[in-house]
């Protein structure tokens, strides 16, 4: 009851602020008067996702389907994409969401999103193992890893190795998004691996390496757009994201690339999730249905380097080799836990904070 | 003489307030009044598990705030922030407001503008000259090795020595423009007559000049103050991800790691901070006034 | 009066939260192209009553009543009054031209007949010259009588002055004075005056209007209100005077005989017989000093105070211990302090205040 | 001995003002001198000029589009707190009324509030109703941080007329409208230039409460450079921020001119 009467109360204030809107925002309408149908689907903003998922994804499905179309909605982080969808639960404007894992985990906790009907998203069923999340809630999409990128300007030997961050040569040069973003999380992950030991027991041993770390560290700010810092020199190395990286690559002439260390790295997945309560679930799931089909799969990953999650998708040689799928690769990633990585997240950033930044 | 007879005609006078009064009430209660409710309401729901939102009337979130030792490192540290570049701000602005409080020059104007003006130009502007002023191979570090006073870069940026730089130049106006509406007390006269009296200048300065001028000095230590301890956009620019104020962890809680109970909550803090700052401030200032 | 063209009835003021009223069951009537002052100290409620008749404050009850048409409640607007504030109140926006023809265009008149308005108007306060200039260009007189004659230009129906004079220096206030006086029977419009200075009301009103407190004291032509005020605070507010309070010791004649502290026997002509305390009143100028002939009211007294005015000497003198004001207007040399004076005044310049 | 001390004084006390001023206008120059600047390092002072920076920034559609969103956002919000602004003024210079201080201090605290509290607490109201992003959650998100200043200084102008100019005017024959549009506007026409230079200055400039709200749907500029700055510090930036300044140098001329810029914006 107490839920109902907080949630009626805020309109009801903001009553001249919508009318304000309501000549301006104009959301697109469902259609109804030619058939057609629009599917809200809220992603990526940055990093070039938006432009290459429209034209990977988006344009083949509308094509197949003429009536549905899909309306992409960008937002910079899967967690800003969490607070808008709590702010509209009650009444959900928005069908699809692709986003991180981590982030999803909690929607999926909260209500937010629902699970698929296995019938409605047959190609479920091809997934790669990493792929699935419980009870049939939103599956993985695309897989990605954490890399190290680096100037190519201004490094001539390019790093082989996580260790390679604690070479002098980079003091100052390097970038770390710091917990509570994920690359820092990862970060941990990955050197506790190294170190010999297992982040579920212990990250001390990580922690105290990256202590040693913390003076070479230009920035640890949470930057979107990594890639850029590296492009224009500002840092010479940065933990970012293999695809996005990849995309970079090839968009600044190479001025900017990206290695996956030996040591191997953690897995990053972004899963595609059904809004509850979505007017459209059905037109929704039709669309989900596509994005986790072999085609589309390995169009977007001709496209934009995230690996695909559905085993059948056939990608070219070359491309792979530029993605997380090759088989070695993935040999080396290591198991990650996301549902307990997210309970450990503010601790961490707290240990991070304390231990490392403050150095 | 009754005063109100400024008043129009008839029992419509009150109708005439409340309506002209209506637009500006709107218009607050939309964008300051209901969005603070909110903001406390919020602060009364809580988190669980790693980011899930629970509605709820608890008190959960302040306990965690306040228990958290890194809640009060960030806070300890803000203060901190906010006391060092306080006494910066204001050492370094004396000087302009002494002068633009007393100055007969013709120029005084435009020496007025030129201290105020970059109080109307953004902060991230202001920031981003710094971040060239002080970066490795910025102007100042070049100009420092060129004379070679120093071999290595200084590390100016993206820590906490470029976010007081920055912040110190960023709050100057505030300071100059409290501090001359506080020097009304100082006058040449005075100090024409400590000076007719025997006082040397300094002497002057110090018994007569400086005294008098303390209301205006703690009315802009205090505006410095408050606008610092509530400061974003350097620490964020400057900061490298290594200053935690308490701005910034509110922003972070709010954007990255979504717990918005603890968001509110740190900001319903902040706010209370506040008002401690100002009361304090009033009994601080009536005993320098009253002295 | 039942040819009343202003009439204010039981005309009453109360703020919230104030226990006074700020006018009190005022009646007022003023003849047509009649000349009244308001006349009262500070806070009497002489501009709170200018102001219900001008529109701008509203009565918490009674009436207005213009040429018998009820206007309590007609808004300031359509009143058709013409109101003078102390401080010009000239809008600084415009030239005194624009000023003038304000009126005008709000009753849009038409514009060639405007134009002749507002130079006719000019005319008659001497300054057609003008009519071009800033506002903040106008001398203190200047701005008084554009204001002046923006306030006629519109042929309001009754002219409001509210101490139209007294931000003014003495020689213009006189001046302006008489300039008034003039245009205002020249027109022969309606006036009522508002001023706590008893010199201009004297000089300027067909009838007086003191008031105190919220209260009318007592209304009458100007010589009346002087000679015989009704009651002491008339006495006292208008004019200098010296007060005496005896007992009635006899009476015979229309003369009734006084005891008063210190004076001994007061002899005054007065009707009024029958009580057994009553108050004497001598305008200073009235006492003689050192009178060449008998008067009925001798006294002795030391001179305690002089000062010399020029046309007059205006002279304090100890009698017993009861201060009496005195006035030469003969002088030459004046008194000196300390100086023992004799000084007396006839049965007849004296008078009982009634209440 | 007296005019030596004098001398020492005033010399010391001369060095000090020109080092403050320096340290206070320091950034602004930088900025300024290395937008014409013609290297992309940023040497300073540069060796060559060129207005290139000028030329990439009419081609960076995201600078473009962030100006366009300010601009328009920056009028919009003038508008509204003028209308706001000025009958709140009216109410409370002419008008008694009891809780009419309370009405003062509810009108000025805006001012008080940190802007990251502000930011936060929009955000959380502007979510649920989908204003995040759009002019119209801006404006409001923008509001309480002009409309103190509009009504500070049309109150500043109100006290200054004489309230009798109106009274005159009313007995003249003019409608409460018409008074106020003939005589109270043009006399309180400094406070409303000062109000809306100020107001559309500081929405202009606006970064935080803005960054709380923009969501990824229209972004002010003060949010593009900041997004820009935390990635990238070239000379586009500073041709991009000597526009800024150019803005707020316009502003300060007219708040100047009309009403004096020291009285307006002192907080207390």
């Amino acid at each position: 009851m107490r839920r109902m009467s907080t949630r009626a109360l805020l309109p009801l204030l903001l009553v001249p602020a919508v009318a304000l809107s309501a000549c301006s925002t104009g959301n697109a309408s469902d259609g109804a008067d030619d058939g057609t149908t629009t599917v809200r689907l809220m992603a990526y903003a940055t990093g070039g996702f938006k432009e290459k998922y429209v034209k990977a994804v988006i344009q083949p499905f509308e094509a197949a389907h003429p009536n549905i179309k899909v309306e992409y909605d960008p937002v910079v982080s899967s967690a800003e994409m969490l607070g808008r969808l709590r702010t509209q639960k009650s009444n959900p404007t928005i069908d699809v969401v692709i986003m991180d894992l981590s982030v999803a985990e909690s929607a999926n906790k909260e209500g937010i999103f629902t699970p698929l009907d296995p019938a409605a998203v047959p190609n479920m069923k091809d997934l790669s193992e990493h792929a699935k999340v419980r009870d049939n809630f939103g599956p993985g999409v695309t897989f990605d890893n954490l890399a190290l990128v680096y100037n190519t300007e201004a490094v001539t030997t390019p790093p082989t190795s996580w260790n390679d961050l604690w070479d002098p040569a980079y003091k100052g040069k390097i970038s770390i998004s710091a917990p509570p973003q994920l690359d820092g999380i990862g970060l941990t992950v990955i050197l506790s691996k190294i170190l010999g030991g297992d982040y579920t027991t212990s990250i001390d041993p990580a922690i105290e390496r990256l202590r040693k770390l913390a003076p070479s560290v230009q920035t640890w700010n949470p930057q979107p757009d990594t890639y850029t810092l590296v492009k224009s020199g500002q840092v010479n190395l940065a933990l970012a994201w293999n695809a996005r990286a990849q995309l970079q690559h090839d968009q600044s002439n190479g001025a900017l690339d990206v290695v996956l260390p030996k040591e191997g790295s953690i897995m990053q997945v972004n899963t595609i999730n059904l809004v509850k309560g979505s007017k459209r679930a059905s037109d929704a799931q039709t669309f989900i249905d596509y994005a986790l089909s072999p085609e589309a799969q390995a169009l977007f990953a001709a496209e934009m380097f995230y690996a695909p999650t559905n085993t059948l998708a056939k990608v070219d040689d070359e491309v792979a080799q530029r993605t997380v799928m090759t088989p070695e690769k993935l040999k080396t990633m290591i198991a990650v836990d996301w549902n307990r990585l997210a309970e450990q997240r503010a601790q961490w950033t707290e240990i991070w904070r304390k231990d490392v930044i403050s150095q | 003489m009754p005063t109100s007879s400024r008043s129009s005609e008839g029992g419509t006078r009150r109708g005439a307030a409340a309506a002209l009064l209506a637009p500006g009430l709107l218009a607050l209660g939309v964008s300051f009044l209901v969005p603070l409710v909110w903001l406390a309401r919020m602060s009364l729901n809580r988190t669980v598990g790693p980011a899930e939102l629970q509605t709820a009337v608890s008190l959960r979130s302040y306990i965690d705030v306040l228990t958290d030792d890194f809640v009060w490192e960030v806070a300890w540290h803000t203060l901190w922030l906010g006391a060092l570049v306080t006494v910066l701000a204001v050492v370094v602005s004396y000087p302009i407001a002494l002068f633009l409080a007393r100055t007969r020059s013709r120029l005084r104007g435009l020496l007025m503008a030129l201290a105020i003006a970059p109080l109307l130009t953004s902060s991230v502007v202001r920031t981003f000259g710094w971040l060239i002023l002080l970066s490795d191979d910025g102007i100042v570090n070049s100009a420092l090795s060129g004379l070679g006073i120093i071999g290595e870069p200084l590390t100016l940026t993206n820590n906490v020595t470029g976010v007081v730089i920055a912040l110190v130049e960023i709050m100057m106006p505030y300071a100059i423009l409290a501090m001359i509406a506080g020097f009304g007390r100082v006058s040449k006269d005075l100090e024409d007559a400590a000076g007719s009296l025997g006082a040397g200048r300094l002497r002057c300065f110090v018994r007569i000049t400086f005294p008098l001028s303390l209301p205006g000095v703690l009315t802009g230590a205090l505006m410095v103050f408050v606008l610092t301890v509530s400061a974003f956009i350097t620490p964020r620019l400057m900061g490298g991800g290594r200053v935690f104020v308490i701005a910034t962890e509110i922003y972070d809680q709010a954007t990255t790691t979504l717990d918005w109970p603890r968001a509110s909550a740190l900001s319903v803090l902040l706010l209370l901070l506040f008002g401690v700052f100002l009361v304090l401030y009033q009994r601080l200032f009536r005993m320098v006034e009253g002295r | 009066m039942e040819d009343a063209y202003l009439a204010l009835s039981k005309l009453t003021k109360t703020y919230p939260n104030q226990s006074r009223s700020a006018v009190h069951d005022v009646d007022i009537d003023v003849a047509r192209g009649e000349f009244i002052s308001l006349l009262g100290p500070s806070g009497c409620g002489k501009t709170t009553t200018l102001r219900m008749i001008a529109g701008l404050i509203s009565p918490t009850s009674g009436h207005i009543r213009v040429d018998g048409t009820d206007i309590t409640n007609r808004p300031v607007h359509r009143r058709d009054m013409g109101l003078v504030f102390q401080s010009y109140a000239l809008f600084p926006h415009m030239s005194v031209g624009e000023n003038v023809d304000f009126g005008l265009q709000m009753r849009r008149v038409a514009k060639s007949d405007r134009r002749r308005r507002v130079a006719d108007a000019l005319d008659m306060v001497h300054l057609a010259h003008l009519a071009n200039r800033r506002v903040s260009q106008l001398s203190g007189g200047q701005a008084q009588r554009i204001a002046l004659a923006r306030a006629l230009v519109i042929e309001p129906t009754v002219l409001l002055l509210d101490e139209p004079l007294s931000n003014l220096d003495a020689k213009l206030r006189e001046e302006l004075r008489v300039e008034i006086r003039r245009i205002q029977q020249e027109t022969g419009i309606t006036t009522v005056f508002v001023t706590h200075d008893q010199d201009e009301a004297l000089a300027m009103s067909d009838r007086l209007v003191v008031m105190s407190e919220g209260r009318v004291e007592q209304v009458g032509e100007p010589w009346a209100v002087y000679e015989t005020p009704k009651n002491r605070f008339v006495a006292d507010f208008i004019g200098r005077t010296n007060m005496f309070d005896g007992r009635v010791a006899g009476r015979s004649d229309g003369v009734l005989r006084l005891e008063a502290e210190g004076l001994g026997t007061l002899s005054v002509r007065a009707q009024q017989t029958d009580r057994a305390t009553a108050t004497v009143m001598v305008r200073p100028h009235r006492v003689r000093i050192d009178p060449a002939e008998q008067m009925a009211n001798e006294l002795k007294g030391r001179v305690v105070q002089s000062s010399y005015l020029g046309d007059v000497e205006s002279v304090v003198i100890d009698v017993n211990g009861v201060r009496v004001l005195a006035e030469r207007t003969h002088s030459g040399r004046p008194l000196t302090v300390g100086a023992t004076v004799g000084l007396g005044w006839g049965d007849a310049d004296a008078y009982v205040i009634p209440q | 001995m007296r005019s030596l001390s004098e001398a020492i004084y005033r010399t010391v006390a001369g060095i000090l003002v020109v080092c403050s001023y320096l340290f206070l206008l320091a950034p602004l120059l930088v900025v300024f001198v290395i937008s014409f600047g013609a290297s992309p390092t940023m040497e300073f002072p540069p060796k060559d000029w060129s207005l290139r920076w000028y030329a990439d920034l009419a081609g960076n559609g995201e600078f473009i589009e962030g100006l366009r969103v300010s601009l328009l956002l920056g009028l919009v919000v003038t508008v509204v707190s003028l209308v706001a602004g000025v009958t709140a003024a009216l109410a409370l210079t002419r008008h008694r009324f009891g809780g009419r201080d309370a009405v003062i201090g509810l009108f000025t605290s805006p001012l008080l509030l940190p802007s990251v509290v502000l930011g936060l607490a929009l955000l959380l109201v502007l979510g649920p109703v989908g204003l995040v992003g759009t002019y119209p959650g801006l404006v409001v998100a923008h509001l309480s941080l002009t409309i103190p200043y509009v009504v500070r200084t049309v109150m500043m102008s109100l006290n200054a007329v004489d309230p009798s100019c109106e009274q005159a005017a009313r007995t003249l024959g003019a409608g409460p409208v018409t008074t106020f549009r003939r005589i109270t506007l043009p006399l309180i026409t400094p406070g409303l230039v000062a109000g809306a230079a100020l107001s559309f200055i500081i929405s202009f400039d606006e970064a935080v409460v803005s960054l709380f709200v923009v969501g990824t749907g229209r972004t002010t500029l003060p949010v593009v450079v900041f997004r820009y700055v935390s990635n990238n510090t070239d000379p586009q930036v500073a041709a991009l921020s000597v526009v800024l300044i150019v803005f707020s140098l316009a502003a300060v001329a007219l708040i100047e001119r009309a009403l004096g810029l020291k009285r307006v914006l002192s907080k207390a």
